[in-house]
């Protein structure tokens, strides 16, 4: 009555919009009157965790204290285009459009500071902790705030655009560069199958995702429990329900979304293989972590019960009607 | 219209109001408690929870003029200014936040469990939170945000500095 | 190089936002004085109109009935501008928008809405992507259904599979799925001190709607501003237009401030769906459990929209034959029109689905060579210096061997 | 619409004589629903979740006597004993805790839901509904109530539910299949209430079922077969067999009919299983 089942996938993921497609971002840096520093980039915050991202790479870059940052991302009047939040890509093609916006606007800080502390050069200058100092000597110091009470007229800011090394692909072969960086995955799940009720029980889920480099760990954490999250229900409990083109399960009551108590804890590994092209390695998983766990427990389903499910969702009804099929078939 | 006394955050209102107004369009519309979220009207999303004298409902799913006289709390209840309350303090350290829009209904929901038990097991914690939906997180760190929470309530963890 | 910021699991700087409930949502604004606005929506999939809003215009406390005759560019959508504002003669899916209600209460707009007559000539709706597909099949946009086809060649793939130790051929059925983010669509139209439309929405590409408002209003970009709200999930449902547009037209005609807010019924209707997919593959394998050939034909119901369908399909079709090195591959995905629900972006974006094709084709594999599913995948995955099944040389981070024993050891 | 918040029984049942579109609420967790649906044709909503007579739940010498617009929640913080343990389950599978925190049993019973959670362990109780109209007061058995009050109860409401205690060598036992372990609709439900013998024979017998049905009801064929049997895998096998034959006839042409069929043998064998389970550890 009670089968388990170990089931595996693995999977892949082009980053961006991909084929050649003009995927740009765009970031300005922005010295305040406080001596502070705002970051203007239009990167949707959708639940994601990318203005923590943002903040997290910009101070890196930066050299200084995440709360001397100030991230608008919000206002088309105030932001540049920053691409959609999608295909995985805000960490990468953001985050590397904000990096590259904060290393000019480091150049242009070191060439105030030598204008300020009349030097020769900005050889020698480093940031840090919000202040331009003479590596050979600290007491050669010129604050952010005092960089920012010598800006006369307009804005101290530096802007910077990344664009994603795609390449169309031939029309007739396929043959090219679509997508950069691939990011991949595999997740292990066992379940139990149930075959009279057909009710498929998660008991023990491992996810493995490579992140390049991670800017976040905790982050990424949650994202592997939302994308497994996704994954399941996809699999085994969303159903619209569409006839004749109207979408029957059009409410919550009727559109399942599993609960707390439908969901278990997850062994959540992240591997860190840094990308050299992107922002302190990392790459961008938002994505990559839903799309091995539907077909990890199918895997494991038929592993269990000796069944294929070819047709999604996996629902208690379709998994008995399978069962009842093959047992039929068994019999002729 | 009708008139009911309420109290709300320990603040006592007395309000008129349509006849055919629920409880969460007297929290959302005239009181602007806008951490009251509608997800689904049909008290399956849970994100519209509020704390009704002392249990965990569905403002979508009670009349306005059945809670005259009662006493609710909303998210907004919870804390003063920046100064937030120890559930509101594990969400944030556990990473418990994503999109954020079921987030003050698992807060409240978090609370109904800790009020009753300071010292939950996970599975009593799942059980309490399985009248709120989340798409983001799948509740792995919810759980371990109210467990955290239980832990600063019954004094076997500290804040962290 | 050490690292400072970088790998710390720092507390989220929108949290203290969301847990106190003061983060802001679309419907979350509230101003004296402000209207509403609701939308009024097919009820067939497929069908020619006629509508009459006099008498609903005539309801009190309606303000201003919206219809295609008030769009100056009656057309939007990420990839084709095959979706209109309003539809003018013709629906396509049951939800396409008809007319937007602006007044002064939800309740009078609801009532305006029950007015508005709406003569439909029901037309026999196309709702199976493979009948759309044929020459003689009815089309819902232009002369084909098939809004896009791509190919991918490499070696021959059908003599490799005849000279295949073992093929595993088999269709797998993926269905269409909302993202059903909790927050239902909601947004605020006004006109800002500039005299600029601004539209508070939530949205996952605020420089997207401002083109698209501009170009369906004839306007500069620079009249037109998009407040990005808080938003409450996306997942790839937040990509389209969906009240962006109407409640830029209203703010823009009446100089009032306007609020629609979406049910979860209204939001079901309203945004994209997960492409259903139907997958036909053919995976071949030597003797040794190296892959020999894939081919594979992926057809997308896009339903009436395209949406991201090119890119959604393509997506589909480069990752068609899974993490693993296949010297010989041929691959058709087909992203076509029907008069189902429409389909665009959602988390995977087409390699979401291809997946529950390409794993479960490995497994059965597997179990045909009398191999485990870890070994049969080690023979043949991705590494360092590998070269994909579009000829993409992998030459920088390639963890997947890493990432599949992380999990099975 | 007018509202009103009522303070007796009396009250209640002179505004539903006086207001025919007149509907009574109480925790609401379904009447909202149909009110937003404009399912309901309702001008007049009275509400009785603050009536005290109504509110009460209490033991009166071998009688559980509930009042109709006592939440689940305060239910279940009553003590049951251990063989009472399918009620327990029944009202601890009722939506989640918001709406078991509202939702009442009256509530339940009144609007003849066939996958209404508390149904079957009460017709497995053989419990009995009070009912008052300005007419009339009555009490109704639950095997009799889907009939009495047919398409919904007009003009009247249910004040209290009450059952027996059961004796120790008995057991109630409840098992539900939702697709959801929480927020879940019963697909299937059972219900038996089995009171052995000393010979471990099955001397009374209660099946009752949910979602089979246009309501949840007895199945007196299960019944007459197993009783003075004695409770073994050939009587579960036997009841499960029945129970099959019952659902083929009752939801013939239903394409719900061959999963039914087969969660059957799971769901119906859990309760008497269980049921076995609890007379071994006596």
């Amino acid at each position: 009555m009670i089968k388990r089942g170990k089931g595996l996938a693995i999977s892949y993921y082009g980053t961006g919009y991909g084929n050649g497609y003009p995927d740009v971002s765009n970031a300005i840096v922005r010295l305040n009157k406080d001596g502070k520093v705002s970051i203007f980039v239009g990167g949707t915050e959708v639940g994601q965790g990318a203005k923590t991202v943002f903040v997290q790479i910009a101070a890196e870059t930066l050299n200084i204290n995440i709360e001397d940052i100030i991230l608008y991302s919000e206002d088309t009047i105030n932001t540049p285009d920053a691409g959609t939040a999608a295909a995985s890509r805000q960490t990468y093609n953001t985050g590397n459009a904000i990096k590259l916006a904060c290393e000019k606007f480091i150049e242009e800080l070191k060439a105030k500071a030598k204008e300020i502390l009349n030097l020769d050069s900005t050889e020698g200058l480093i940031v840090s902790d919000s202040n331009v100092y003479l590596n050979s000597s600290k007491n050669d110091k010129v604050s952010f705030l005092e960089i920012a009470s010598n800006v006369k007229n307009g804005f101290f800011e530096s802007q910077a655009s990344f664009t994603a090394h795609t390449v169309e692909m031939d029309v007739e072969t396929g043959q090219g560069e679509p997508y950069w960086p691939y990011t991949f995955s595999a997740c292990e799940v066992e379940v139990e199958v149930n075959t009279l009720t057909g009710i498929v029980n998660i008991i023990h889920a491992r996810f493995a995702q490579d992140v390049g480099k991670a800017v976040n760990p905790r982050m990424i954490e949650g994202q592997i429990d939302g994308g497994f999250y996704m994954g399941q229900s996809y699999c085994l409990f969303e159903d619209l329900n569409i006839v004749d083109g109207k979408i029957m399960n059009n409410k919550y009551s009727k559109y399942l979304l599993p609960t707390s108590m439908d969901t278990i804890d997850i062994d959540k590994i992240i591997i860190e293989d840094p990308e050299s092209t992107a922002p302190f390695g990392a790459k961008g998983i938002g994505e990559p972590v839903t799309i091995p766990v539907a077909p990890a427990i199918l895997n494991a389903i038929y592993d269990a019960i000796n069944v294929r499910i070819n047709e999604l969702p996996a629902t208690p009804d379709k998994i008995i009607s399978a069962l009842k099929k093959v047992k039929s078939e068994d019999q002729l | 219209m009708i008139n009911l006394k309420i109290n709300v955050n320990n603040t006592d209102y007395e309000i008129e109001i349509d006849e055919e107004k629920r409880l969460i369009d007297l929290l959302r519309d005239e009181l602007r408690l806008t951490g009251v979220k509608e997800g689904c009207s049909e008290g399956e999303c849970g994100a519209c929870s509020v704390i009704l004298d002392g249990k965990l409902v569905n403002s979508c799913l009670i009349m306005a003029f059945q809670v005259n006289d009662s006493k609710v709390v909303t998210i907004e209840g919870l804390s003063e200014g920046d100064n937030i309350n120890y559930i509101q303090k594990a969400f944030i350290e556990a990473g418990a936040v994503q999109c954020g829009y079921c987030t003050p209904g698992m807060i409240l929901a978090a609370k109904a469990i800790l009020d009753k038990n300071p010292n939950p097991s996970r599975e009593e914690i799942r059980m309490g939170i399985s009248g709120n939906l989340c798409r983001c997180t799948g509740y792995e760190k919810i759980v371990e945000a109210i467990e955290l929470a239980g832990g600063y309530l019954n004094g076997t963890k500290t804040y962290r500095e | 190089m050490e690292l400072k910021h970088i790998g710390n699991s720092i507390d989220r700087i929108d949290s203290l936002a969301k847990v106190t409930g003061k983060a802001m949502y679309p419907q979350d604004y509230y101003v004296d004085n402000m209207l509403y606005g609701k939308t009024l929506r097919s009820i067939y999939p497929f069908a020619k109109i006629n509508i009459d809003t006099r008498e609903a215009q005539n309801l009190p406390g309606v303000i201003r009935i919206f219809t295609h005759n008030d769009v100056p560019n009656n057309a939007h959508g990420v990839l084709h501008k095959d979706q209109l504002v309003f539809c003018k003669d013709i629906v396509r899916r049951i939800g396409d928008p008809i007319a937007f209600v602006v007044a002064e209460t939800e309740k009078i707009c609801e009532e305006a809405i029950e007015k508005i007559k709406v003569q439909y000539e029901i037309m026999k709706p196309v709702l199976d992507p493979i009948e759309a597909m044929k020459e003689d099949s009815i089309k819902i946009h232009g002369d084909s259904n098939i809004v896009y086809h791509f190919k991918l060649r490499k070696g021959d793939a059908l003599r490799a599979l005849e000279e295949s130790y073992f093929v595993a051929t088999n269709t797998y059925k993926t269905h269409s799925i909302d993202h059903a983010f909790l927050q239902p669509e909601a947004g605020i139209g006004y006109l800002d001190e500039n005299g600029n439309i601004a539209v508070i929405v939530a949205t996952q590409y605020p420089h997207y709607d401002r083109e698209e408002i501009a170009y369906c209003l004839n306007l500069p970009i620079e009249n037109i501003r998009i407040i990005n709200s808080n938003v409450g999930g996306a997942f790839g449902g937040r990509e389209d237009i969906t009240l962006q547009v109407h409640l830029a037209l209203a703010a823009k005609t009446l100089n009032r401030v306007i609020k629609c807010v979406y049910s979860r019924e209204e939001s079901f209707l309203a945004h994209s769906k997960r492409h259903a997919m139907i997958m036909n593959y053919s995976t071949g394998v030597d003797k040794e459990g190296y892959l020999t050939a894939v081919k594979a034909e992926i057809i997308g119901d896009t339903g009436a929209y395209a949406s991201w369908a090119d890119n959604v399909l393509r997506k589909a079709g480069v990752h068609a034959t899974g993490p693993y090195i296949v010297p010989n591959v041929m691959v058709d995905s087909y992203a076509v029109y029907t008069n189902n629900p429409y389909a665009g972006a959602m988390r995977g974006f087409g390699a979401t689905q291809v997946a529950v094709a390409y794993e479960q084709q490995m497994d059965i594999l597997a179990r045909e060579l009398k191999m485990s599913p870890v070994e049969i995948r080690l023979k043949n995955i991705l590494k360092v210096g590998s070269i994909t099944s579009t000829g993409q040389l992998l030459n920088n981070s390639v963890p997947l061997e890493n990432c599949l024993r992380s999990v099975t050891e | 619409m007018k509202v009103y918040k009522s303070n007796s029984v009396e009250e209640t049942l002179e505004i539903l004589k006086s207001a025919p579109k007149s509907k009574i609420i109480s925790g609401g967790t379904d009447l909202i629903i149909e009110l937003r649906n404009h399912n309901s044709d309702v001008d007049y909503l009275v509400d009785i979740s603050s009536i005290e007579e109504l509110k009460k739940i209490e033991k009166v010498n071998d009688e559980y006597i509930i009042g109709s617009a006592v939440p689940f929640s305060d239910i279940l913080n009553f003590k049951f004993p251990d063989n009472l343990k399918g009620f327990v389950n029944a009202l601890n599978q009722i939506g989640s805790p918001q709406i078991r925190n509202r939702g009442t049993i009256g509530g339940n019973l009144a609007n003849a839901s066939t996958s209404a959670d508390s149904a079957p362990v009460l017709l497995a109780l053989d419990a009995k509904v009070g009912i008052s109209t300005g007419d009339f007061e009555k009490e109704v058995s639950m095997t009799d109530f889907y009939d009495f009050i047919g398409e919904g109860l007009y003009h009247g409401i249910i004040t209290y539910i009450k059952f027996k205690e059961i004796p120790l060598n008995s057991y109630l036992s409840f098992e539900k299949l939702g697709y959801r372990k929480s927020l879940a609709i019963s697909k299937l439900s059972i219900s038996t209430n089995i009171t052995l013998n000393e010979n471990f024979e099955i001397e009374k017998i209660f099946v009752a079922s949910g979602a089979i049905g246009k309501y949840p009801m007895r199945e007196y064929e299960v019944e007459s077969k197993i009783i003075s049997q004695p409770l073994n895998e050939n009587i579960i096998q036997l009841s499960i067999e029945t129970m099959k034959e019952i659902i083929s006839e009752r939801l013939k042409g239903r394409s719900s009919l061959n999963y039914k069929l087969s969660a059957i043998e799971y769901v119906l064998r859990s309760c008497l299983e269980e049921s076995i389970q609890y007379f071994k550890r006596c």
